[in-house]
């Protein structure tokens, strides 16, 4: 465990290492502004001196991502299945899911605050909006990547279109669900930050955006570094996640 | 830069998408004021970027900013000093929507929720201007940027910061009418609601460029406060397409004209000492300035550093 | 229980695979079809079972559309085992689609799984399991359904001759105390011989009945029956017809230094 | 080709008829204010006697659109090949690709425009950066999924990883790329529009914010509109040349 | 050309497949390797071919490493064709690989079509082809090659008797041209004698070498071979040891009516 831990994280360590390095020299030579580029050594302790501050605003920024992307999947897996069951219905909504994805927030923002106050709601329907179109189209594609004689199989054992989803299409699709999850799973995060910008008191996209404003770029970059380290922890997840729901799918994989 | 042969480059940085507060530089522009003068100028267009960031990190040598903006920026050390003044005095306001009967002052407003725009001094100054009127200055503070005016319009937020000028007129022609709460009508101190920040850097360095480049902004300006007709016929030829509502821009512009760009001796640009204090003095007390390590500041910075009228035109 | 293929034509794209094919099956009957490799017989199996439509003609399977009813086990030449599930559950899943409890489906599968020589296997992946072991997981799938019919597509094509052997003699013995209809597809004449009361014989592509030999030796059979004076018969009977259809599908490789198989009308593995 | 036309569009056409027709009743009944939500008949009035303007922001857009998208794809397969030849630089890599999506435009657009100026090419690179991330993650787990037995049958062969990756990894990847590319090729017009907010003098999302400013609800409807409308565009279109660089994939599905 | 195998073992986590194999098959040699159902065959053939690792044990390919060289042309029991090439291209994909081009590849596989059975179907995909000839654009692809060593795993398994037949002849008499090393799984034993110089009977898994036999008959063998004396020797050498094997293999089945089989020595389909 202890030495294949160590490979195994060891690259993204090293990769890390040089890159803060790389920037904390860069900060030392040029002797630029901290508040163009503050060094990563003063991000740090910037950061920690402020932890109940950032650590109150990633609790709601990531309340907000977790229900919206909670949702997310909910819609998504909806659609998706209605979808698979019905041609019409695919051609239908398909061009609908793609104008979804091209409303810009600047127009959607106004909207959602008239429809729904400032409250969870606009944010995780936010959320919801941009992460369930990679998980949805995942799931479409997964489900009609099913071999046809592997559903013609369940068919002739006299399976029903729903039990021919459930024991064939579904697990053929989740291979590619996962990837459209760890697709997803990261927008959820930007997502969550962005939707603060419809109207939010608190989170991390608004401490951003107020940090900015005094100047204090050592504070916004703490808080993308507490916003990457979201983001890696949910995309991780995603991998623990399928070992447990779909195993077959990465033993292939392991053996690289 | 090698000004000699070629003109020199300006990069002006807009703090919104234009709008009458901007009609100087375009009359500028239009009028051929910069051209004379030798200068090739461009207006960075309106972005996520503050002006005082894009001056700071050399960017853009001038933009539109706010005197708590460019408080805040040059407590922090950035590289800015304010060059003209485009409006004289506040020209926004604390605005409710007119048909809000319970919301009839300033103290009312507690408890209820502010439509913001992240800005810097935003809330201090809210937050005493109700004190002033008695209130607690507790509210709620949703930050919404572009989407602030629907929001008071619907009745999700109770009140925002509109300029007259330009969100007061427009709400009149959509049939939304703000009512205000004036800030100096609370004992609060009056305050430059425009400025023109430049890099002090390259001030230095480029002082007959600087001169010329002030004087005929200012030039421009005055033009739009003595004609404000023409000052707002060349906005729109500026700016083709982007306004549907030319009768806004017009309206907008005699109202500025009028009441908000002139000084007493009916000039435009001009900034004194002791309108820079009475604003910036009281972010200071309230302890919300910080040095560029974060620290809050202790000694009161010398606030005749925070501007200059030196490249203004002569008397 | 009654199949009943009449006029059935298949073809795909401008490939004209089966021409006119009739065939009737009744209850309680065990019938192979065999013909050359390519020439339409997993195709036909695939309309009986209703995996895909006829171009022209008609399917009844008890009266009924198969592509709309199921009377029939399938086993089809592909062992479509299911990565996601272990061995196990992959034989018990005709029985779950026709809602068996899983818990009783398993207990029903496992009884087998000694038979099939798959013990131990149980929670195995299909990716573990050999080539004939993956084909008699297969065929564990097929037969622990019950059907009224049986489809088999080469059962028993890739294992060794004595645990064929064991497989044939299990099924022969499952079908005479049950009686279920079986259709079996195979290249193997002896085994087609041995095991059926019928052999249908195909035409190379397209495939049409060329001859249908009826197999009237007694039951039960043993191992005795293959050097009966009929079986001989049959067989030598068969081979030679095949071959005739042969000459049509793989044209004949001039390199080859042995046309012994066509002279002797046997090869060297019949 | 007529009949199978119409009944491939159809579904679409009932969907977006129901859709405008519900608007423009709800706006009719309820005489909300077209400020608040203009009528489609509006939008669409409006939209056409607006369209030389509407039309050159669109042409800007779509350039930023196609080159950003270019350079994505460009950016993605790199990185993946890379990825999927060296263990190593997954695992230093994966998490740095993770970490730059979580990096809000608040953040970057200063620093891109310090960078590379107001021309097209921070626009291109923020395209290319909300983009990569799927094409990337869907390369990835594509060239992951191949079947162990088919890249040592090339081994036995004597083929070089590289022919390994170009005889059976490539192939197999493509159906998952070209789910992928859907996800990407959506998101890269929405990102474009975002793009603008970092700095454009022209474009759609320059065109939206200005009309909002001028309360002309309609007009960026209008703009929403052809927004939509290229990136429906641009999501035919990748069928279009999925069917061309891999049929295979696609046979299966064209059956149900 | 020599194969050395010393000592070979292999487990797949706890279960031990491979038990200490020794195997020698030197230049021109043709062996086959026989065994019952899920012994370890294909696990064999995959270390010789170099897919897998050995857990521990010895191959040498020529003095070589099997993982790092490439003197064999291998045909898996699963074909493996790509779904994404035509059949022409599949059977050049070793030729590719090899580095010839692609114009040169394609004549040169389209030669052998005809002989396979496969003209016509050139440009078609792989899943428009019915499962022997799948088997046999497998075989196509591996024998193209022009490898020192040819390792067929259940080559003709899929294929009916007469294909089979000219398959098999065909094999023997390129064999015989070229003296390419063979070594070959079968299932049919008659197949091995036919063909092999030497037929390695492997035990149940976990597999040993159970015993070698030396088929010291006449080449080029016709079919006349498969009736002398020696050749129903060894046979029945053979059947008696497999029937053994199998034994461990495959508990019988009790309700199995009929063990013939294992008393007459041969099964109904040998
Ligand atoms: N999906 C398909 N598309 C096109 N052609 C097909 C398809 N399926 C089968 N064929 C063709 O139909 C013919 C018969 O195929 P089929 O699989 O029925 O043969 P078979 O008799 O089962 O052969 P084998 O004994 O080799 O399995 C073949 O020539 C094959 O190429
Ligand atoms: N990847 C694997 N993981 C675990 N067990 C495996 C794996 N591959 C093979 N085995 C096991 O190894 C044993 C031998 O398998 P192998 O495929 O070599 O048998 P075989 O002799 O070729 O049988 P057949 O004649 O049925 O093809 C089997 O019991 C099988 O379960
Ligand atoms: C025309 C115009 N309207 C709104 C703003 C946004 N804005 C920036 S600062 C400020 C005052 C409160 O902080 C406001 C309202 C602007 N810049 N120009
Ligand atoms: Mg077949
Ligand atoms: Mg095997």
């Amino acid at each position: 465990m202890s030495t294949s831990a160590v490979s195994r994280f060891a690259p993204a360590l090293v990769g890390a290492v040089v890159l803060v390095g790389a920037w904390q020299a860069y900060v030392s030579v040029s002797h630029i502004k901290p508040q163009i580029l503050p060094s990563p050594w003063r991000v740090a302790t910037q950061g920690w001196s402020h932890r109940d501050v950032i650590g109150t605003n990633a609790v709601a920024t990531l309340q907000v991502t977790l229900v919206g992307f909670a949702f997310s999947l909910i819609v998504a897996w909806t659609l998706a299945v209605a979808v698979d069951f019905s041609g019409w219905l695919r051609r239908a909504l398909l061009p609908m899911f793609v104008t979804s994805q091209t409303i810009p927030i600047i127009v959607l923002a106004p909207m959602m605050i008239t429809w729904f106050g400032f409250g969870l709601l606009p944010k995780v329907l936010l959320v919801a909006l941009v992460t369930f179109f990679p998980l949805a189209i995942g799931l479409i594609e997964g489900f009609a990547a099913t071999e046809r004689e592997a559903g013609a199989l369940l068919q002739s054992m006299g399976a029903s279109r729903w039990k021919q989803f459930r024991y064939v299409r579904l697990p053929t699709a989740l291979p590619r669900f996962f990837t459209a999850l760890r697709i997803g799973v990261t927008y959820a995060v930007v997502g969550a930050i962005f939707a603060e910008y419809a109207g939010a008191e608190n989170g991390l996209g608004i401490y951003m955006a107020r940090q900015k404003q005094m100047f204090r770029t050592d504070l916004v970059l703490a808080a993308v570094v507490v916003t990457a380290v979201i983001s890696i922890l949910l995309f991780v997840a995603t991998y623990a996640v399928e070992r447990v729901v779909a195993p077959w799918a990465r033993q292939e994989r392991q053996k690289r | 830069d090698n000004g000699t042969t070629d003109a020199t480059k300006i990069r002006f940085a807009l703090d919104w998408t234009p709008n009458t507060n901007h009609t100087g530089l375009f009359v500028a522009m239009r009028e051929g004021f910069f051209k004379d003068a030798g200068l090739d100028v461009e207006v960075l267009p309106y972005n996520t970027a503050s002006p005082d960031t894009l001056i700071d990190a050399g960017n853009a040598e001038f933009g539109v900013s706010f005197q708590s903006s460019a408080t805040f920026a040059k407590a922090a050390g950035a590289d800015v000093v304010s060059v003209l003044a485009p409006l004289q005095h506040w020209a926004t306001g604390i605005g409710v929507r007119a048909d809000r009967t319970d919301l009839s002052s300033p103290k009312t407003l507690d408890g209820k929720t502010y439509a913001g725009f992240g800005d810097a001094g935003e809330v201090e100054t809210l937050k005493q201007v109700i004190r002033n009127d008695g209130g607690t200055g507790d509210f709620k503070n949703v930050t919404l940027g572009t989407s602030a005016y629907e929001a008071v319009y619907d009745g999700q937020a109770d009140f925002t910061v509109p300029y007259f000028a330009w969100e007061g007129i427009e709400a009149e022609h959509h049939g939304t009418p703000f009512k205000y709460f004036h800030y100096s009508d609370f004992g609060f101190p009056d305050a430059y609601a425009i400025i023109i920040d430049g890099s002090e850097k390259w001030l230095k360095d480029h002082p007959e460029e600087a001169r010329k480049f002030v004087q005929a902004l200012q030039k421009g300006y005055q033009l739009a406060a003595d004609d404000p007709s023409k000052g707002a016929q060349d906005l729109l030829d500026a700016n083709p397409g982007a306004f549907t509502d030319e009768a806004l821009v017009r309206e907008s512009q005699k109202m500025l004209a009028e009441k908000y760009m002139k000084d007493s001796t009916g000039r435009v640009g001009n900034q004194t000492l002791d309108q820079w204090t009475g604003y910036s003095r009281f972010l200071f007390q309230r302890g919300v300035l910080t040095d560029g390590s974060g620290k809050a500041l202790t000694t009161e910075p010398d606030w005749s550093t925070y501007f200059t009228n030196e490249y203004l035109s002569g008397q | 229980m009654k199949v009943d293929v009449s006029g059935l034509t298949k073809s795909f794209a401008d490939r004209l695979v089966l021409d006119g094919i009739s065939l009737e099956v009744s209850d309680g009957e065990f019938v192979a079809v065999i013909g050359p490799s390519g020439c339409g017989k997993s195709t036909l199996f695939n309309l009986i079972a209703g995996l895909d439509t006829p171009s022209s003609g008609s399917i009844r399977v008890g009266g009924d559309d198969p592509t709309t009813s199921s009377h029939c086990a399938y086993m089809p030449q592909k062992d479509l085992l299911f990565p996601w599930r272990t061995v196990l559950d992959n034989t018990t899943l005709g029985l779950e689609v026709q809602g068996m409890s899983k818990r009783q489906a398993r207990e029903r599968a496992r009884t087998l799984f000694d038979t099939f020589g798959l013990a131990g296997f149980e929670t195995a992946r299909p990716s573990e399991l050999s080539g004939g072991m993956r084909q008699r997981a297969a065929m564990l799938r097929t037969v622990v359904q019950d059907r009224e019919v049986l489809l088999l597509d080469e059962p028993f094509g890739a294992l060794d001759a004595l645990t064929r052997t064991e497989m044939q003699s299990w099924l022969q013995s499952v079908w005479q105390q049950y009686r279920s209809m079986v259709l079996m597809i195979t290249h193997d004449i002896r085994e087609a011989v041995y095991l059926a009361d019928r052999v249908v014989v195909l035409t190379a592509r397209p495939a049409r009945v060329r001859r249908e030999f009826v197999v009237d030796l007694p039951r039960p059979r043993d191992l005795s029956a293959l050097t009966s004076p009929e079986f001989v018969a049959i067989e030598h009977e068969l081979i030679e017809l095949l071959h005739e259809e042969m000459q049509q599908v793989t044209p004949s490789d001039p390199s080859a230094p042995d046309r012994g198989p066509a002279k002797r009308g046997r090869g060297p593995v019949a």
